[in-house]
């Protein structure tokens, strides 16, 4: 039984409870776990390692340009110093996620930069302002993008006079 | 007629005033300085910062009316600088004296809290606005201290002129011991009409940016920071004459010089006490104000009551 | 005990200390050794292998050949981030970090500096004639 | 209703603002003074840090990761490098893993001293900013002398550590470590018994034990509301699983709570920096590095100050990154900022706000590099300024014009 680590162990849980994680969950090193998850499961996965396995902390989320399609990367921590990566793709034309602000709050900001830097839909999120984009920011502009660079980056002028009335 | 106009304008009226305000302005910041552990400001810096100010252009904004921004500042100077006619310098009494003008005194004194209140008022900016409104409802917390504290020496010595009183203390001496307490209340109460730390609420920077200043800049806001030097100084000396009433009778240099060191020993005071205090919230000021100094300031006519039915005995 | 004016002897002992501010632009100060200041190059030990303008976060640093085995160096000191990274990515020395800190200018091409060769005796970069401390 | 609505107002607080040292905007609906309701506007200091790793190299990331943020920036660095030398399988030598804990340990020292002034004068205690920060020096001074730079300390590279620590330098460290611990005992007293400090902060900025969880409070905020968060424990990096400390709690879940929780930290952070320069190994400082990342992703943890301090870094075998995410403590923790407003009076916002040690510009990073949709921009250049004031003086009968022109300066775009 000693050797099997703690990270083995929610390895087995999560195999267990979703058959479709087989092989898919993978540990990298001590306290870090990496598991890819379809788009159809990630809401239930999700729901299950946050209320079942004590993952009661969301560090980040992370979105990635994954080329044809748009990756996220759920950052979940326990208490006792586990990490669990949940990751999972969408496709680009339809980059829908469900909001996972009804177990965390505070990923209401995580969300919003999702969508303001690489074009996620994010269902279920409440309306507020937009982070971290400016909002006279041009609709369609995904900066995180890989094929996005920034259309002039000379900046507002800074020489002359030619405004008399300021 | 000329004797007034100097004695209004030069000595000790505005000329002197400004003056004197800028020198304990530098001994205020300076000595803030030094307890902080800091260097300070060169002597000329108060006087560096007015003209600074003064060579700056007025911005109006544009919704205000601005007579009525223009003349607030004005009035305030105006109010601090009369005011300080009637204290009494190197004699009892000054030429202006008549009886009842401790209370005259009193209310000009008010009057420059009205002035920020308006001038903030009517600078249709909310930061300006919620200054102005916290410079009233600190107004209404510690007046009522402050003039507890100045009338009760007053009645112990049964006149209600600023001359009268330091002649009746100048010959009893022992009897200014009876007002210690209404001296420690008036200081307190003084901080508040100052706005100073630990009641600068009304321009509480981290919060209302410069309160009822906000809008205020160049010449009007010179104006405004001179007013509040002056009323520093004749506040001090207001506090001097009423509750420090010695060395009056020593009559011309000497008196003036004890009255310069009496002045600059409670701007001292003041220094100090926005030193090591923290600010206070509105609540927690007029809590304090009502439920301490307020009785205290009471305890001080009781004192004085029944002091003056023991001497009459 | 809890009362106000908790800090009053140390306010009031603070009245005979040394202040513990300094009248900067009268009174210099100088920094320890190890701080990551104006860039100096020294043109003679240069063999042209460019690592620092690769590593160059900010690409502050321009090598320029000028005749055979000899180089210069174009250092934009308003671009230049003063991590030193060129410094320690220089397998030759040949960049150097200074104590100098007063870079301040009006004019943003006086923070250009090139360095061209000089004769070893005088180790000291060419121009910029009045800040230097 | 209206009528009761009309007397409320909207303030705001920022994005320029006296009670906060960097752009981001609150509005605060009051009523009187009470605070209905605050909306918190983030985003004013998006630089696009993490778009710029992408197109630079793995050395060059690391000094733009550095610049997240000027007081951690030991934080963002060492978890940056912490994620590349996962990827890369890099071991680390053990000194080079002391000196960087001893680095991040005065890091956080000098944060949290900085708080504490940042705290007093939010409260209009100016006095406690002069002398804390007057203390602060002595660790300024410490990193400058130990790294060469007194903030963007350049400590960190891939593998190791850039500077070591002499002789006279660990003397120097451990003599200062025993007068800022009689310091922070004094600040201890002073925070424990000054009567006005302590009406301004306690029960301010309540956020209880649930809350604090259900919010993703971390860091000092956190642990003042007596959760056992500190990834320093949690999830040990460098050497923090060789070094004896306290985590330090407190129950009382409002500013005064977080104050003790910090100066409690200071004198954790001395004991610890005792301890590691009398236990400091010898050795290499750092191992050699590839230029190329093999592929990979890691996920960093450190605990700033200011609390957790997340990366994600993935990389490609290339010399540059393919992503880099940075989550900054500020953002996990600004969501209770707006919980712990409600109802408390405007006087209060400063030091709530302070309270979590926000840092905006970790929080966001990207600038506004459009223009507005039709090429105006609303900037004054500093030549139309000068002009304007030009104009001014003279209509006022002053011509400063020949005096000023020697101080004219020539502009570059």
């Amino acid at each position: 039984m000693s050797d099997i680590t703690q990270e083995q162990v929610i390895q087995t849980e999560l195999t267990a409870a979703y058959p479709c994680l087989q092989d898919k969950v993978r540990i990298q090193r001590a306290r870090r776990l990496y598991a890819a998850v379809s788009k159809e499961r990630i809401g239930e996965v999700f729901a299950f390692v946050v209320r079942n396995m004590d993952f009661s902390m969301l560090c980040a989320i992370t979105g990635l340009d994954e080329g044809e399609t748009l990756g996220a990367i759920y950052h979940l921590a326990r208490p006792d110093g586990m990490v669990l990566n949940l990751s999972t793709s969408v496709p680009k034309d339809r980059p829908m996620l469900r909001s996972v602000t009804v177990f965390f709050p505070a990923a209401d900001a995580y969300e919003r930069e999702l969508i303001d830097l690489l074009g996620f839909q994010v269902e279920g999120l409440g309306p507020g302002p937009r982070y971290p984009l400016p909002d006279n920011w041009p609709a369609g502009q995904y900066p995180l993008r890989k094929d996005w660079t920034a259309p002039d980056q000379a900046g507002p002028q800074r020489e002359g006079s030619e405004n008399p009335d300021v | 007629m000329a004797g007034d106009l100097f004695y209004i304008l030069v000595f000790p009226g505005f000329l002197f005033l400004a003056v004197f305000a800028l020198i304990a302005d530098y001994i205020d910041r300076k000595l803030h300085a030094k307890l902080q552990n800091r260097i300070g400001p060169p002597w000329y810096q108060p006087l560096a910062d007015l003209i600074k100010l003064a060579a700056k252009e007025d911005l109006i904004p544009r919704q205000v009316d601005p007579w009525l921004f223009k003349l607030a500042p004005v009035f305030a100077v105006t109010a601090v600088v009369t005011a300080a006619l009637y204290i009494p310098i190197w004699r009892h009494g000054t030429p202006m004296s008549f009886n009842g003008d401790v209370i005259v005194v009193l209310y000009l004194l008010t009057i420059p809290t009205l002035t920020f209140f308006l001038g903030g008022w009517y600078s249709r900016s909310v930061y300006s606005m919620i200054g102005a409104a916290r410079s009233i409802m600190q107004l209404f917390a510690y007046e009522i201290p402050l003039f507890l504290s100045i009338l009760a020496p007053a009645l112990l010595a049964d006149s209600w002129s600023l001359g009268g009183m330091t002649l009746f203390y100048a010959h009893h001496p022992w009897y200014a011991l009876f007002n210690a307490v209404g001296l420690f209340t008036a200081l307190i109460s003084l901080l508040g009409k100052l706005e100073r730390v630990p009641f600068d609420i009304p321009e509480a920077e981290t919060e209302i940016v410069a309160g009822s200043f906000t809008e205020y800049s160049g010449r009007l806001l010179a104006m405004f920071r001179l007013a509040l030097s002056i009323e520093m100084i004749v506040g001090a000396a207001l506090i001097a004459a009423v509750f420090l009433p010695f060395g009056l009778n020593l009559g011309g240099p000497a008196a003036f010089g004890l009255y310069l060191v009496k002045v600059l020993g409670i701007v001292a005071v003041i220094a100090l006490a926005r030193t090591v205090f923290a600010r206070l919230r509105i609540d927690q000021m007029i809590n304090f104000c009502w439920q301490f100094v307020a009785p205290v300031a009471f305890l001080q006519v009781i004192i004085d009551l029944v002091a003056k039915g023991v001497i009459a005995r | 005990m809890k009362h106000p004016g908790r800090m009053v002897r140390q306010v009031l002992s603070s009245m005979l200390r040394k202040p513990a501010t300094v009248r900067y632009p009268f009174v210099k100060v100088t920094m320890p050794k190890r701080f990551r200041g104006r860039l100096r190059f020294y043109a003679e030990r240069c063999i042209g292998c460019r690592l620092c303008m690769r590593d160059c976060p900010t690409d502050a640093i321009q090598i320029r050949k000028i005749a055979d085995k000899q180089f210069e160096a174009d250092i934009d000191m308003a671009k230049c981030i003063y991590c030193a990274q060129c410094v320690d990515s220089c397998p030759k020395k040949a960049l150097e970090s200074t104590l100098d800190f007063e870079l301040a200018q009006l004019d943003r091409d006086k923070l250009r500096q090139t360095f061209r060769g000089q004769p070893p005796a005088s180790q000291k970069p060419p121009e910029d004639p009045q800040d230097k401390p | 209703m209206s009528e009761i609505r009309s007397r409320n107002v909207t303030i705001p607080i920022g994005p320029q603002h006296p009670a906060l040292k960097e752009p981001t905007s609150f509005s605060v609906t009051l009523s009187g003074e009470k605070i209905l309701q605050v909306g918190v506007r983030l985003g004013y200091n998006h630089r696009g840090i993490e778009k710029a790793c992408e197109s630079r190299s793995f050395i060059q990331s690391l000094y733009l990761i550095e610049r997240v943020c000027g007081i951690c920036s030991h934080s963002h660095s060492s978890c940056f490098v912490q994620a590349v030398e996962e990827i890369a399988g890099l071991q680390l030598p053990p000194r080079a893993m002391y000196l960087r804990t001893i680095v991040a340990e005065l890091e956080r020292l000098h944060s949290h001293l900085l708080w504490l002034g940042v705290a007093g004068h939010e409260i209009g205690f100016d006095t406690l900013l002069m002398y804390t920060w007057r203390d602060r020096e002595i660790v300024m001074d410490l990193l400058a002398a130990i790294t060469g730079n007194r903030v963007n300390y350049g400590m960190n590279t891939f593998g190791g550590v850039r500077r070591d620590i002499s002789h006279e330098q660990k003397a120097d460290i451990l003599k200062a470590m025993d007068t800022l611990e009689e310091r922070t005992k004094y600040y201890i007293s002073v925070a424990t018994e000054e009567t006005t400090l302590i009406q301004r902060l306690s029960g301010v900025g309540v956020l209880s034990h649930d809350d604090a969880i259900r919010l993703g409070a971390v860091g000092p905020t956190a642990r003042a509301s007596n959760v056992k968060r500190d990834i320093r424990k949690d999830d040990p990096y460098a050497a923090y699983d060789q070094v004896p400390f306290d985590l330090i709690t407190s129950d009382c879940c409002d500013v005064y709570g977080r104050t003790l929780v910090r100066v409690g930290e200071l004198m954790e952070s001395y004991k610890l920096i005792r301890h590691l320069l009398n236990n400091l190994p010898d050795g290499p400082l750092a191992v050699k590095a590839p230029r190329k990342i093999p592929t990979g992703e890691a996920v960093s943890r450190y605990e700033a100050p200011r609390g957790e301090d997340v990366h994600y870094v993935r990389a490609n075998g290339s010399e540059k990154p393919d992503r880099v995410k940075v989550r900054a403590p500020t953002l996990a923790n600004v969501q209770a900022v707006a919980h712990m407003l409600k109802d408390r009076y405007l006087a209060d916002l400063p030091i709530v706000v302070a309270a979590i040690d926000p840092c905006f510009s970790c929080t966001d990073r990207l600038i506004d590099l459009t223009r507005d949709g039709d090429g105006r921009c609303d900037v004054i250049t500093w030549g139309q300024l000068h002009d304007y004031s030009m104009r001014w003086y003279k209509g006022q009968g002053m011509d400063l014009a020949k005096l000023n022109n020697r101080f004219k300066c020539g502009e570059s775009s």
